[in-house]
């Protein structure tokens, strides 16, 4: 298979991009992701191909044209809405948790809401406590949702246009500081499956259950921790909801220890939910050591790098907990 | 030309005296059976409202769409839902128009056009941009009406639909059902100026205000707005009228007297149409009856099938979550 | 000391009643709280008793009332905010998550916002998909914030005064369901203190971590598991965040078996956070079982109360849980 | 007369250019160390802008209290704010305003009535409306300033702010600084009628329009305004500006030409301020390079008082998340 080399954000673009030729009901609905790009650059030149019917800038009104997506996918059009950052889905946070995932079911079956909601998660920016969160866990939360954190540009790129296949609220969750990494993709077009985890690497001695832009930081760990005798095994969910177990347990069983590593703050985190899938799980009886979990710590996210470096899990803190549990 | 207005006016009089008739009964056996303990949760009933549901569904085309309020049984059964399956959903059965899943506060039916109640004050209007969003992308000769209350003039999600359905000029009809109270709150209290008519005036859009409790005048009203919005865009009806019933299961009354139920007892929709048509005459006295015996028997058949009809199976628990 | 029958409702609104008269800066506001007497009844008489001025019926704008308790609560007042049903927190999401828990933090310790934001959570009344949720996870998501879910008239009533006094913004989720339950208080003034988890019963063999409406059910299946020989300790968190962790793991290291029990549904519960907290710690090494959930089916609550009864947990299923983990 | 009124229209004019001139000068340090890789973060400057904050904040008496946009430094300046402080802020600094912990977004300090920069767009407006109410109660002679942009008129937030507000007459002076953009978007996109003045007519509320690069006409402008909200509820001014900024560090400019920028340029309110002042013979040219010079150097001051103040040390990551 011929490959080639993508960034995250252009990976996200093709996808939206190959879905739109696909699918005439296709269109993308957001803040300056018109001539602006969007805030971070991922749109690109979508509304030159696409003109402005298709590529839709909206007031600052996310409540209303969230609102508007849900109720065009509900006529059967398959909307991509994108929030500027993940922090402003609490404005229309009722469309997301009370509206879109619950319609189909209270209304019987006989609705259905093909909409894919993407917006920009995640810290390390500077960017200071209203810009900077990882709120997944409070998604995952919701019946009827579903959602996803890409960790690779061709993680982004299948998932995405599976997402957008979907007939279900979808909402996708991009790693601001992945958006200028790259990696390799196919030429030929492929989805990637919602609901599998992907092995990123395998290990015998040590689990790491990880997504998004953690996984990067526990690969390097396991490289490091290789060279110490450590054997770590790096699962990364990709979809969180819905979560795929088996991939978690299997992985556990044969290695014997589990240590869940996310940016969200620890409290209240989707580790919590891994870990206790795993500890009401045959491998239970297998663990040679606790359940651990990295998180950033409970607070809100510090303006100040020298702060917000600190609070977030390091490949130094991942190598620290492993060793820690392998003693 | 008179006698064939006159026709017209008969007709149409008495389908909205039909429209009427079985919001009405409906509610009132909604109403029994819930102090029976037979139907479960709450219900917002529109006793009193039911000439600016149907003057509103009447002036629409049978293909438009509607988002209802959490007071929709009457906005639903005008729009043309069926009202057996609608009050299976009511009593919970699995013969309901949502499986029994949703309840007096989510009716929906899409294929009569009805795309929801809504428990949320005011969520109802951003959802109503989607679809005139589809219809107009469609060229379509599909208007949407999203219903709201008084009360949920004030909710953000109002301001945010109102503006971006006027900036994209969306096929929008924003109805008010102004009964002058968000629960125990009247409007005077949480407005300043309580002309709902003029919260269009920021969004360049037209609005008009009309006596809800003449479904003629709401007629006539909503389809020449819906002239209008087909081609150009939003606007906003706002039809005052009067909730006779409480808010909801637990309304003591405190906040308005007797006399003022009583006043708006005596000018509701049903009574005045009838002495309208009677007045005018259009109708006789026995052609009103037959409506009348009509939709009781249609009520009764109603609650007879929702009686008759079983409680969805447990497993039927896990279905709906997610489409295929 | 002498006691006196009171129920939740009743308990909420002494609460209320004593701290207003303690200090002038308290006051409510919220929707139909005043004449209406709350849609639940909570405020009963208040608005006779301290006026309008201070008992204040707001417009239907969520984030505009909440908006202004946290401002006037910044200005030095102590404000109690009710919101009607606990999903329509969803409506002013931004104001619980972004401003109201942040803005001490972000403005350097220069401002604190005592406010208490009191709400009626949970199902089991037939109201469907968008009143009935049990949203504390998300709370308990984000740093800033305080999270109390009172199971008995007395915790109820000790704990809303200790959140009116409390400086920072608390959520205080009220249980629909227990409104109307009687328990005994004491004659005179008390309070209880926020963070303290309450042995609701004591036990050898199996550890319950409950809250709210389950902990009844919780100390019900108890009653009925004793005759079967299994003594189970029943502990109710009483606060979620900050969680009394050392209550939990002091008890599952005596009893080796834990099982935690919530309303809401179980993906992305609480639940997760707490067994995740037994999972890392000392207990892990004690732990005869393993840990146990049980929690709401991960489907959005439906209307007809023979589905709503079934997705809920209740006490045969406690009881079928605790003997499964005991075999 | 005429030689006090001319007196005090030269303090007033001296005054004003002396925060325009701070407010520029400190942006432009910002926005020299930020392309520097120093300061971290975004930082959204208000450059072309500072007559509207100026004239605001002079208009107001010393108690008031004000929240600012997420393009508040100029707000937060002529509000008096510490701007060594300030400084240190936007460096991350543990001597900053906010003792590093906010940047650039929420720069605050309660004891200037600097309530806090925002960075959700529109969230202040509700949080206005609760420093009013608590002022309201005390009766004290505070009005409480919001300030928002265009863009930020589209929210909910804003809806429910200017109707909360006026239903119960609280001292909120809402402030729209209308730069005629939301980013990239042109206000003409998002609003049917960009006459924000007549978004306050539903709330039975006052509203008044103001050339913002004027900060002559601002401050008169907000002075009576002031007179009018603290005695009888709120009211709403637009100040009509631009921004010759970008929107944040990340800004190509696509969506403006150069001679749209341009000709704001030469129509700056600093420019204007000074040939108004010399033009009326009020001052001289040397009188208001003074102003510059000492600007500059306590803009310098500021620059060195925050490279030389250290990080904050990382236990401090845990203080200020609960208050005891
Ligand atoms: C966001 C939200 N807030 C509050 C409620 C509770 N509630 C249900 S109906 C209602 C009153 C609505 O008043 P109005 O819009 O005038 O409609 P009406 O009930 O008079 O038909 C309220 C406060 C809700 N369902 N959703
Ligand atoms: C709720 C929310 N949506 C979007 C953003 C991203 N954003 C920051 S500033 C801005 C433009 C604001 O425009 P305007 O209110 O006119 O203020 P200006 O930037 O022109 O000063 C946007 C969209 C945000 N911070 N908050
Ligand atoms: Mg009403
Ligand atoms: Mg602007």
């Amino acid at each position: 298979m011929p490959k080639k080399e993508i960034t995250y954000a252009n990976a996200i673009k093709e996808a939206i991009s190959e879905e739109m030729i696909r699918d005439e009901e296709v269109f993308m609905m957001g803040e300056d992701i018109g001539i602006y790009r969007g805030a971070f650059g991922v749109s690109g030149d979508l509304v030159e191909t696409f003109g402005e019917d298709r590529i839709i800038d909206t007031p600052i009104s996310e409540l209303g044209f969230v609102g508007c997506a849900i109720g065009a996918a509900v006529a059967g059009m398959r909307p991509i809405v994108e929030i500027m950052f993940s922090d402003f889905m609490t404005v229309c946070w009722d469309m997301i948790v009370n509206q879109a995932p619950k319609m189909r079911y209270m209304f019987g079956g006989k609705v259905s809401v093909p909409m894919v909601l993407r917006t920009a998660s995640g810290g390390g920016t500077g960017a200071a406590a209203q810009h900077s969160q990882s709120l997944e866990a409070m998604l995952c939360h919701v019946p009827g949702l579903k959602v996803i954190v890409p960790s690779t540009p061709r993680d982004a790129k299948g998932l995405l246009k599976s997402a957008i296949r979907d007939n279900n609220p979808v909402i996708f969750l991009e790693q601001k500081l992945l958006y200028r990494t790259k990696g390799m993709i196919e030429e030929e077009e492929f989805t990637i499956p919602i609901g599998e985890a992907d092995i990123k690497r395998e290990g015998k001695d040590c689990t790491i259950i990880t997504y998004g832009r953690m996984v990067q930081m526990c690969l390097a760990a396991a490289e490091s921790l290789e060279k110490e005798g450590i054997d770590v095994e790096v699962i990364d969910l990709r979809t969180l909801l819905p979560m795929d177990t088996e991939a978690i347990i299997k992985s556990v069983i044969k290695t014997r220890h589990a240590l869940v590593v996310h940016e969200a703050v620890k409290t209240g985190g989707i580790a919590g939910e891994i870990i206790a899938r795993i500890a009401d799980s045959e491998a239970f009886y297998y663990l040679d050591a606790p359940l651990k979990r990295l998180a950033s710590e409970d607070v809100p996210v510090p303006f100040c790098p020298v702060l917000e470096k600190g609070i977030l899990p390091d490949e130094a803190k991942i190598i620290a907990t492993v060793k820690e549990m392998m003693a | 030309m008179k006698n064939e207005n006159n026709n017209k006016s008969k007709e149409l009089g008495l389908k909205l005296l039909k429209d009427m008739y079985l919001s009405r009964k409906f509610e009132e056996k909604v109403q029994h059976y819930f102090s029976l303990g037979m139907i479960h949760g709450t219900t917002h009933l529109s006793i009193g409202e039911e000439g600016a549901a149907a003057g509103t569904c009447e002036g629409l085309e049978p293909q438009d769409l509607m988002y209802a309020t959490h007071r929709g049984h009457s906005q639903a059964i005008c729009k043309g839902i069926d009202i057996n399956l609608m009050m299976a959903e009511i009593f919970g059965k699995v013969t309901g128009v949502c499986k029994g899943k949703g309840g007096s506060m989510h009716i929906a039916d899409k294929d009569k056009g009805v795309l929801g109640a809504n428990g949320i004050v005011a969520a109802a209007l951003p959802l109503a941009c989607g679809s005139a969003f589809a219809a107009k992308r469609r060229k379509q000769d599909v208007v949407t009406v999203a219903f709201f209350g008084d009360g949920a003039a004030n909710e953000g999600a109002f301001h945010e639909a109102m503006n971006l359905a006027s900036a994209w000029d969306l096929p929008v009809l924003f109805v008010c059902t102004n009964n002058t109270y968000a629960m125990s709150t009247h409007i005077s209290k949480v407005m300043k100026d309580t002309d709902i008519a003029k919260r269009a005036i920021p969004y360049g859009m037209p609005a008009e205000t009309v006596d809800g409790n003449d479904s003629f005048a709401v007629y006539e009203c909503i389809k020449s707005a819906r002239d209008y919005v087909v081609k150009n865009g939003p606007m906003l009806i706002v039809e005052n009228t009067y909730r006779i019933s409480g808010h909801s299961k637990s309304d003591g009354n405190l906040y308005r007297t007797k006399d003022e139920i009583n006043a708006w007892k005596a000018r509701n929709p049903i009574d005045k149409m009838r002495n309208d048509l009677l007045e005018a005459n259009t109708c006789t006295v026995d052609e009103l009856d037959a409506v009348d015996n009509e939709t009781t028997e249609l009520i009764d058949k109603a609650v007879q099938f929702a009686l008759d009809s079983p409680y969805p199976e447990l497993d039927d628990v896990y279905n709906d979550v997610y489409a295929l």
